[in-house]
């Protein structure tokens, strides 16, 4: 148990650590890195509470295609590092004091105020042969079914939203055109033209 | 003992550094869209946490959605951006201030 | 006789609105287009008169109940009804709204220049709507006409109005908005109270008395702005310089007595210990507007600006007469003061009306409105001098013509309340005469001040026809009031029965 | 008799409507026409009145003819109460009118405004009528404005004048002052009596006089004293008493016929007929007639002295007829209401007749009317010489004339009405009238020697075109002499001690000083003997005697005295400084109440502070809430967090 | 086995999937020319689905899909709304988009994808289903409002309305995970009926929760201080995405704060009720106050919504059946207003110029005055002023608020009304008192004109006859 609890903290020290990493890192892809680190220690502390199915969705699906996702894009625009890492908004200490009160605001209510919760104890056992895979399985399809449908739709739709947004026909994009290679002509490439031979002066 | 309170409590720091993250930030967008990431995971914390709690499994097929959905959120982002960038030449915070008043 | 009277009367003028507007614009005011536009609306408004003539033949004078009673559900969901019915209060002011309106579409016969279509027919809408706030009995119903009424006039000023319009028509509008939102709320609350917006039954409905403060309050602020009284009096002033002359007359003639209408129908008998807790200040107020005011008039240089002020120090006396009521609860004196008030504001009507017309002309003369630019009128425009003198006089509040009976009246109750609210209002005696014939002495009489003035052409036909019917309507009420006072009494009477009620 | 009385009043007003308003149809003649003959209609109709109720014992009649209004049990009607008083009213008004009206023909030959001033003159002679036949305080007080009116239209008829439509303006003003009291005499009537109508006013006087009210607090006054203060206040205005007297000289702007009528033979009366009708008001308030004394006797003295120093021939007039009607006051508050009356009759003639002498002078000289440009004039005039000559032994009181029988009694009667008391009111009245007596014989004869003797000091110009007047003119000043001369012979007795007034009049037993001198009245020529024993007589002589010396023996005394009296002259010249303190101080100072009220309180207080005020903070407001909406991001994040973070405190702290 | 039938009461949105996916398909294959037929296909779904939402009228209350489907009446009432503001928004759209090069098929599928996210929220009976739906409606804003790519001002907007909106659900999300720890359920009727089974449950944690999902209810209707997102996004959308954004959405946000406040937390009024009244009360103020300073058209009306709002929520604030009722109906109505309101910028513009200034307004009377007099009953109903419906929307909150006892409340609103008549008036002084400075013939098409028309009609034929809608409130939120 106290092997858990010292795993526990240390990736989840390690988690907090890589999200303040993401928010000060000045480099967009050091932010990205971390966040990834912040995935996969969260995937782990998920593993811990026996949430398997989540854990690794979170790493196939977040790290594996979100997470390349943001790279590229970052890729893409050549953001110039230099132009944008400048200091932080002059909110920033009033910001900062906002996020404690809200940190203080939320440790009140967490371990102060939340009566009907038992504090520290541990999360009671999964039964045996609980799968928790399986069990998400049989509510997804029967109990969830709009909701997936639904989930199904959002999917679309944002493929939908993101070509509408960013495929553009360029004018003067060089593209292959299958067919009219094929069906090429010699004469269509080659002009001959005819032109008098060059005079002596 | 780690509980439930310990997963609240990350979960609640993560939401916290999130949206510090998104207030005190004014360089990049990118890092804005990131931050959102950070805070549904503090979500999704959340949610696992009281699952275990409850021992129900509807707090993680929330996860499942919430998942998904924010995939979907990223692609419409990202899409966002380029085409603000397409037109900008900047994802600059501070420059995203033609419509104020 | 027609039946659903009251409703024709709302509704014909409205049609006739309507009907012009979607004859279309007609911005050449010469084409015939135009004059067939301008006939329209004559004969419309003519007609609401004649018809309106049925209200006084019909009418009963021995009973304070409501007559000419139309009633049909309107939103059954919250208990509204399409109730009108008039009293000796509402009939007089609705004959007044017919009277004047003709007179109105004849005074802008052929000085419209713009847009003559749309001009006529928001006068007419404005009447039907005006008509429609006197007749109401529903409160909800009443509301509506008491805010819609507010937009044409947005538009006669805004649209026609002089050099700086907007300011004044958007003041106007705004001002009285804020009074009547007030209104709206403590309508709710009678209606919370007693589940209806019948004005019947808030007029006996039982109210704290502190609940009847807060109404009183909200009702003031209504119906002060509307009459104006002072403090709220200053938008008067610029909505009638600016309005062109149309809006002017019925400005001064109608729509400021909806504020005293409003008193009578509203806050005397629905919150009679609220108005009694209150009587004191008002009485003040009154007798603030009738000194202040006349004395502010004294300077004006502006003559629609003097006339203005003018009719805030008039609209005082209406104040007056009907706050006095408790200083005399149980003897005779009460319903005199009511009484003198209602008159107060039908004569008040047709002489504001001629004043502003006296103006109209000679503004469509010169252009001005200062009183520095006239002079010598006189000797170029005999007839109309004479008719400015006649209205002038009236003005004066000199015996013979209208204005003299309601102030006669209230100073009389007034004296009996107390003698120092009778000697304040007296002092209208001397100031009304004041700056009304000062001005007449600067514009009226003299040597000829100015080539404009040398070149005046007198009152042409049309302009005979309306100062004519007015002068004639002005005497009359002066030489002999008593069909307008028995037309009221009995209802008076009901009145300050009610008033004297203790509701909580 | 209900036609005839509706005739009288009725026909001049149809006259001034139609001359009125279609006086270009019918032009001059038919103008001149129809108003003369309605206005004689009216004067025939009233003698016929007056003798049916004198000699032919008709009881006073009290009629109704419409209910202007009811409300609230309180009825106002409009109606007729014909008893003495009234038919001796109604015969010199509508006599006077009736020679005023002729004599314009003359008068106003060549004005353009003819018709107009022949329906003026009209219109005048109905409101008048109204005024004296009212049988209602509301009917009065129409008549009382009506006449108002009309006056304020004539003073200003030539109203291309400056000075004439500063005089009407000035003239209406002032007289609302008096209406100002007036009205709340009537509300205070009403009050008390809850009626309008005379007969029942006066039948609770009694009730009335024992009741009193609080005016200020803690300090009660008698409801009846403060009635007829209130009225007599009227009273002041429309009979010019000091100090509302300021108009009466300015109103000699108006051309003279009018002078003649309004402003000395009817309308100003109309105070003094008021207060002699309220009579059973004021009979139970010492207190009223002691003011009603003092302010006569005031007026009565002063006003003749600024005669002496008035060099336009209108205004001596005027001035005179002040001082007149002063006296008229001064017997009113005597309590000697008949002889009030009866002085009121006489000066009716003989003041007419002045003033149109006077007119007819000012045509002769071009409408010229400073005395001082004048002189000689007798022997181009002598019909005009010798009205004037009558009018003015009338207005001396010259033993004979109407004015000796009238002024003589009246003074008797002051000095006869010891019921103030010994003290300074009585003394104040008496020496005021008496002293009065001088000074009008002063100024009626320095005026008459200098109009019509001495060295003709008019231009060549005027000379060469002096002559008489035509007929038009003179025979109403010939009218107008007779009873001038004549008329105190035969009615002194019978109006003043022979129970003329009947009931009209009432009189409280024990002040009843008219009764008192009847006791030893042995008719006209008695008076006449016993003349010379009288203060009065020979003070009229000293005076008339001092005008001969001055200003027929001496004429270059009065300049010298003038001199030596310099501050003394100054203060008659500008009459007391009265105008000043009106014009500069009133005047003023109500422009100036407007103008501070206006600028500092409705422009800048009300609209610019509250009103405008308000919405610029709004819009001001409003311009700085925009620059919340910055436009960054992070800012739009932190209002929502900042948002959460309150709602989240809320909860944990504050719930 | 499952007896499918009983999810024909989903029908409607079925329809509509099915009917977004054919178009969505169909439009690949239509030549630019010819895009309009894309537009006859989205307002023929649309128009079925209005027919299969009017076939399919239930009778009391329906849960499917596990209870996290309901059907009742004010699903039924809300669903023909929404449907019939898409289309018009539709209809406005058309000429604009094809004037200025973007009439693209996206435009129709994005909004048809909208109005499905919009009906499942109106729908919804679970947490989960309600976060679904909204997401989906606000995914497909977030697209149309960047629709105009080339534009900076909306790819600027659609990126503000983006990460605040992430925001936004980032804290539903988190208040959701507390009432499911706390209740441990998501469907409402379950948590509603979790609260009345443990009293304890009533606690702070569960606070949290609403505080939080206050918070997204607060973003979706754009009260203050979660509004910011409105002017900018309000401004830099192209017209008929304003339009959109600013119809029907506003009812779908009706409905989520029905389904969560008053289906599952009714019972926790007190909680709730206090921070709505403050973010409505700064609603009100802020709204109508700043409006004043606007210049830009569409801005003025962004921050006359907020204003609106500050009303709609009031009446919610009551927590009485007639204040929910009031608040439908004012969102009704409102919405009908402002899609007038932003058809008539629609109306005005012409290719290559928004008439969103205020001053292209002037002397709008001079140049058309029927359309001068619409936007004045539009301008009129928007500030309340009677016969205009806008007027009776006032009134039927102000009634519930005062009937609930909040004069103070009751007063503060009529008050913040009377600097919000001012903007309005500022309209209508441009177009009638002002002359025109800018003579262009109105370019729109007939059908739009007609549109228009009955739009502007629209507001006072309901201000005279009110009573149904009002009833009909009434009866759907009366239980």
């Amino acid at each position: 148990m106290i092997f858990e609890a010292m795993l526990f903290y240390l990736f989840a020290a390690i988690m907090i650590g890589a999200a303040l990493g993401v928010v000060f890192a000045k480099n967009p892809v050091h932010s990205v890195m971390f966040l990834v680190l912040t995935f996969f220690n969260s995937a782990i502390l998920w593993l811990m509470a026996e949430a398997e199915f989540l854990a690794i969705v979170l790493v196939l699906v977040y790290v594996g295609a979100v997470m390349v996702l943001f790279l590229f894009v970052i890729m893409m625009l050549e953001v110039n590092v230099e132009a944008v890492k400048r200091g932080l908004t002059r909110y920033a200490p009033l910001a900062i004091a906002i996020a404690l009160i809200m940190v203080i605001e939320l440790i009140q209510l967490i371990w102060l105020r939340s009566q009907d919760v038992q504090v520290s104890s541990s999360f009671a056992p999964n039964p045996e042969g609980y799968d928790n895979t399986k069990a998400l399985g049989a509510v997804l399809y029967t109990e969830h079914v709009y909701a997936f449908e639904i989930a199904a739709v959002i999917l679309l739709l944002a493929i939908v939203a993101a070509i509408t947004l960013t495929m553009r026909k360029r004018p003067g994009l060089k593209v292959q055109d299958i067919a009219k290679q094929v069906s090429v002509r010699a004469k269509d490439r080659i002009r001959i033209v005819k032109m008098d031979a060059e005079k002596k002066q | 003992m780690i509980g439930l309170q310990h997963y609240l409590t990350l979960s609640a720091m993560l939401f916290v550094l999130s949206i510090a993250g998104i207030i005190i930030n004014r360089r990049n967008l990118i890092l804005l869209l990131m931050c959102i990431e950070l805070m549904l995971l503090a979500v999704n914390f959340n949610f696992i946490a009281f699952s275990r709690y409850l021992g129900d499994e509807t707090g993680q097929v929330f996860v499942f959605f919430i998942l998904t959905v924010a995939a979907a959120e990223a692609a419409i982002g990202l899409a966002i951006l380029v085409v603000l960038f397409r037109t900008r030449r900047s994802i600059n915070v501070e420059e995203l201030n033609r419509m104020k008043g | 006789m027609v039946d659903n009277l009251l409703s024709v009367l709302i509704w014909l003028p409205i049609a006739g609105g309507v009907v012009l507007l979607a004859m279309g614009d007609g911005n050449d005011a010469a084409s015939a287009r135009a004059n067939a536009m301008r006939w329209t609306a004559l004969a419309v408004s003519v007609l609401t008169f004649v018809l309106s003539i049925g209200l006084y033949t019909g009418f009963d004078t021995t009973t304070a109940a409501m007559q000419f009673v139309e009633r049909a559900p309107w939103i059954d969901a919250i208990d509204v009804w399409y109730y009108l019915g008039v009293d000796g209060f509402s009939a007089p002011l609705i004959l007044l709204t017919t009277f004047i309106t003709p007179l109105v579409v004849i005074a802008g016969w052929d000085v419209i220049k713009t847009r003559p279509a749309q001009y006529f027919a928001a006068f007419l809408i404005l009447e039907g709507l005006m008509n429609g706030v006197f007749s109401a009995l529903d409160g909800l119903l009443f509301y509506v006409f008491w805010e819609a009424m507010l937009v044409p006039m947005f538009l006669i000023i805004g649209v026609w109005g002089g050099e700086r319009r907007v300011y004044a028509t958007l003041k106007f509008f705004l001002y009285t908005f804020l009074g009547s939102v007030l209104m709206l709320v403590a309508f709710i609350y009678l209606y919370r109270l007693t589940g209806s917006f019948d004005m019947g039954r808030w007029m006996e409905v039982p109210v704290s008395l502190t609940a009847q403060k807060m109404i009183f309050i909200a009702f003031l602020l209504a119906f002060a702005i509307k009459v104006p009284m002072w403090p709220v009096h200053t938008w008067l002033p610029d909505a009638h310089v600016e309005a062109p002359t149309g809006g002017s007359v019925i400005l001064a003639a109608i729509l400021l007595k909806m504020g005293g209408y409003g008193f009578v129908r509203f806050s005397l008998p629905m919150v009679p210990d609220g108005s009694r807790y209150f009587a004191g200040m008002m009485i003040a107020l009154s007798l603030i507007a009738v000194v202040y005011i006349g004395f502010v008039a004294l300077m004006q240089k502006d003559m629609k600006k003097l006339i203005a002020y003018s009719s805030i120090a008039h609209m005082g006396f209406v104040t007056l007469g009907f706050f006095i009521v408790w200083h005399m609860f149980g003897e005779s004196g009460a319903v005199l003061g009511v009484s003198g008030g209602m008159v107060q504001m039908v004569s008040h009507g047709l002489i504001s009306g001629a004043m502003f017309l006296c103006v109209g002309v000679l503004y469509d003369r010169v252009h001005s409105r200062q009183i520095s630019d006239y002079g010598g009128v006189a000797n170029t425009m005999p007839v109309f001098a004479a008719f400015m003198v006649l209205f002038a006089m009236a003005n004066a509040g000199l015996p013979g013509t209208s204005g003299f009976v309601g102030e006669f009246m209230v100073i009389i109750a007034s004296f009996k309340a107390n003698p120092w609210f009778a000697f304040f209002a007296a002092m209208t005696l001397v100031l009304g005469a004041a700056y009304t014939l000062w001005m007449i002495k600067r514009v009226v009489y003299g040597e000829v001040a100015n080539d404009h003035v040398a070149t005046l052409e007198d009152v042409n036909r049309r302009e005979f026809i309306v100062l004519g019917i007015l002068a004639f309507a002005v005497l009359l009420v002066g030489l002999w009031p008593a069909p307008l006072i028995d037309m009221m009494e009995v209802t008076i009477q009901h009145l300050v029965e009610q008033a004297g009620q203790t509701k909580y | 008799m209900y036609s005839y009385y509706l005739t009288i009043v009725l026909a001049p007003l149809f006259a001034a409507i139609v001359a009125g308003l279609f006086g270009y149809k019918i032009g001059r003649k038919g103008a001149h026409s129809i108003t003369i003959g309605a206005v004689g209609l009216s004067c025939v109709l009233s003698f016929y009145v007056l003798y049916r109720m004198y000699w032919g014992g008709a009881e006073p009649e009290n009629i109704s003819v419409y209910t202007w209004a009811v409300s609230d049990g309180l009825r106002m009607e409009v109606g007729f109460l014909v008893d003495r008083l009234t038919v001796l009213m109604m015969a010199v008004v509508t006599f006077v009118s009736f020679m005023v009206h002729i004599y314009t023909i003359g008068y106003m030959h060549d004005d353009p405004g003819y018709q107009r001033f022949f329906s003026y003159i009209s219109l005048f002679t109905f409101s008048m009528l109204m005024l004296v036949m009212s049988n209602n305080f509301l009917q009065l007080f129409f008549g009382w404005e009506a006449v108002g009116l009309v006056s304020y239209l004539l003073i200003g008829f030539w109203f291309k004048r400056e000075t004439a439509i500063f005089a009407n303006l000035k003239a209406f003003l002032v007289n609302r002052v008096g209406d100002f009291g007036f009205i709340l005499g009537i509300a205070a009537v009403v009050m008390f009596t809850g009626s309008l109508d005379y007969a029942t006013v006066f039948g609770q006087a009694e009730e009335v006089a024992a009741q009193s009210v609080e005016v200020f607090p803690g300090s009660p006054w008698n409801a009846m004293t403060l009635i007829c203060i209130l009225l007599f206040i009227g009273a002041m205005g429309k009979s010019a008493q000091a100090p509302l007297h300021v108009w009466l000289p300015d109103s000699m702007e108006g051309p003279t016929p009018i002078s003649a009528l309004i402003h000395a033979a009817t309308m100003v009366t109309a105070g003094i007929f008021m207060v002699a009708r309220m009579s059973p008001l004021y009979e139970f308030s010492t207190t009223a007639l002691a003011v009603v004394i003092v302010i006569g006797a005031i007026t009565a003295f002063f006003m003749g002295l600024l005669g002496i120093v008035q060099n336009d021939i209108k205004r001596v007039v005027a001035y005179s007829t002040l001082s007149q009607l002063g006296y008229m006051t001064v017997a009113l508050g005597a309590s000697a209401y008949g002889a009030a009356i009866f002085h009121l009759m006489t000066h009716a003639f003989f003041k007419a007749l002045l003033f149109l002498a006077a007119g007819s002078v000012i045509i002769a000289m071009h409408h010229e009317q400073d005395i001082r440009k004048m002189g000689g004039i007798r022997k181009y005039m002598p019909i005009t010489y010798w009205t004037s000559l009558i009018g003015s032994l009338a207005l001396i009181g010259f033993p004979g004339t109407a004015g000796f029988f009238s002024k003589d009694l009246l003074i008797e009667a002051v000095r006869d009405s010891h019921w103030h008391g010994e003290g300074a009111v009585y003394w104040i009245a008496y020496l005021s009238v008496l002293l009065g007596v001088f000074v009008t014989a002063l100024y009626s004869f320095r005026m008459f020697f200098l109009v019509f003797h001495g060295e003709e000091r008019m231009d060549k110009e005027t000379r060469s075109h002096l002559h008489e007047t035509p007929w038009v003119v003179t025979v109403p000043l010939v009218m107008l002499a007779i009873p001038s001369l004549a008329i105190g012979w035969f009615t002194v007795g019978p109006v003043l001690f022979g129970g003329f007034f009947g009931d009209a009049i009432f009189v409280e037993h024990s002040r009843d000083v008219l009764a008192h001198i009847g006791e030893h009245w042995h008719g006209p020529m008695g008076l006449l003997t016993h003349t010379w024993q009288t203060p009065v007589f020979w003070l009229a002589m000293g005076g008339l005697a001092t005008a001969v010396y001055l200003y027929l023996l001496r004429p270059d005394l009065p300049a010298k005295i003038k001199a030596k009296v310099e501050g003394l002259y100054n203060l008659l010249d500008r009459k007391y400084y009265f105008d000043d303190l009106y014009i500069k101080g009133f005047a003023a100072w109500g422009r100036g109440i407007g103008t501070a009220l206006w600028k500092h309180g409705d422009q800048f207080l009300i609209d610019g502070v509250l009103v405008n005020g308000t919405a610029n903070s709004v819009g001001k407001l409003a311009g700085v809430m925009r620059q919340l909406q910055s436009g960054y991001l992070y800012t739009y994040a932190f209002a929502m967090i900042i948002g959460l973070t309150m709602f989240l405190g809320w909860l944990i702290w504050f719930r | 086995m499952m007896d499918l039938t009983q999810y024909i009461v989903a029908a409607p949105e079925m329809t509509l999937l099915g009917l977004i996916c054919i178009v969505l398909v169909a439009d690949l294959f239509i030549e630019q020319e010819r895009r309009i037929i894309t537009f006859w296909m989205a307002l023929a779904s649309l128009g079925a689905t209005l027919c299969i939402l009017l076939a399919t009228s239930p009778d009391g209350r329906t849960e499917v899909f596990s209870g996290s489907y309901v059907s009742d009446g004010l699903s039924q009432v809300l669903k023909i709304s929404v449907t019939g503001f898409v289309a018009v928004a539709f209809m406005y759209a058309r000429d604009y988009l094809r004037a200025n090069d973007l009439h693209k098929g996206e435009f129709y599928t994005l909004g048809l994808f909208g109005l499905l996210g919009m009906m499942i929220m109106i729908s919804a009976n679970s947490l989960l289903t309600m976060y679904l739906g909204l997401e989906t409606l606000a995914l497909s804003q977030y697209a149309l409002v960047a629709f105009d790519r080339n534009n900076e001002n909306s790819a600027e907007s659609a990126m503000k309305y983006f990460v605040l909106g992430a925001i936004a659900s980032g804290a539903l999300l988190y208040g959701i995970s507390w009432v499911y720890g706390v209740t441990g359920s998501i469907q409402f009727n379950e948590i509603a009926a979790a609260l009345i089974d443990d009293p304890a449950m009533n606690s702070l944690p569960l606070w949290f929760g609403i505080a939080f999902i206050v918070v997204g209810i607060a973003f979706k209707f754009g009260a203050v201080p979660f509004h910011m997102w409105l002017p900018d996004v309000y401004h830099g959308a192209r017209s008929p995405v304003t339009l959109y954004v600013a119809s029907a959405p506003k009812i779908a946000a009706f409905a989520l704060t029905i389904r969560i406040l008053v289906d599952a937390l009714g019972d926790l009024h007190d909680v709730w009720s206090g921070m709505i009244m403050v973010i409505a009360v700064l609603s009100l103020l802020l709204g109508n106050i700043v409006a004043i300073a606007q210049t830009n058209i569409k801005r003025m009306l962004a921050y006359s919504t907020i204003a609106h709002v500050g009303f709609i929520l009031l009446a919610i604030y009551t927590g009485t059946e007639e204040g929910y009722a009031a608040g439908m109906f004012y969102t009704l109505t409102y919405v009908v207003a402002a899609a007038g309101a932003f058809g008539m910028v629609i109306l005005l513009s012409r290719r290559g110029f928004e008439a969103e200034s205020l001053r292209d307004f002037k002397g709008l009377n001079a140049r058309s005055p029927w359309f001068a007099l619409m936007m004045m009953f539009l301008m009129m109903s928007m500030a309340g002023i009677p016969p205009f419906i806008g007027f009776f929307g006032k009134l039927n909150a102000i009634s519930a608020v005062l009937g609930s006892g909040y004069t103070g409340l009751a007063i503060l609103m009529m008050l913040a009304s009377v600097p919000g008549l001012y903007y309005y008036l500022k309209v209508i002084w441009y177009m009638y008192f002002e002359e025109p400075e800018d003579l262009a013939v109105l370019q729109a098409n007939t059908d739009t004109r007609l549109v228009m028309s009955l739009n502007g009609v629209a507001v006072l034929a309901l201000g005279i006859v009110p009573g149904w809608l009002w009833a009909l409130c009434l009866a759907v939120l009366g239980g």
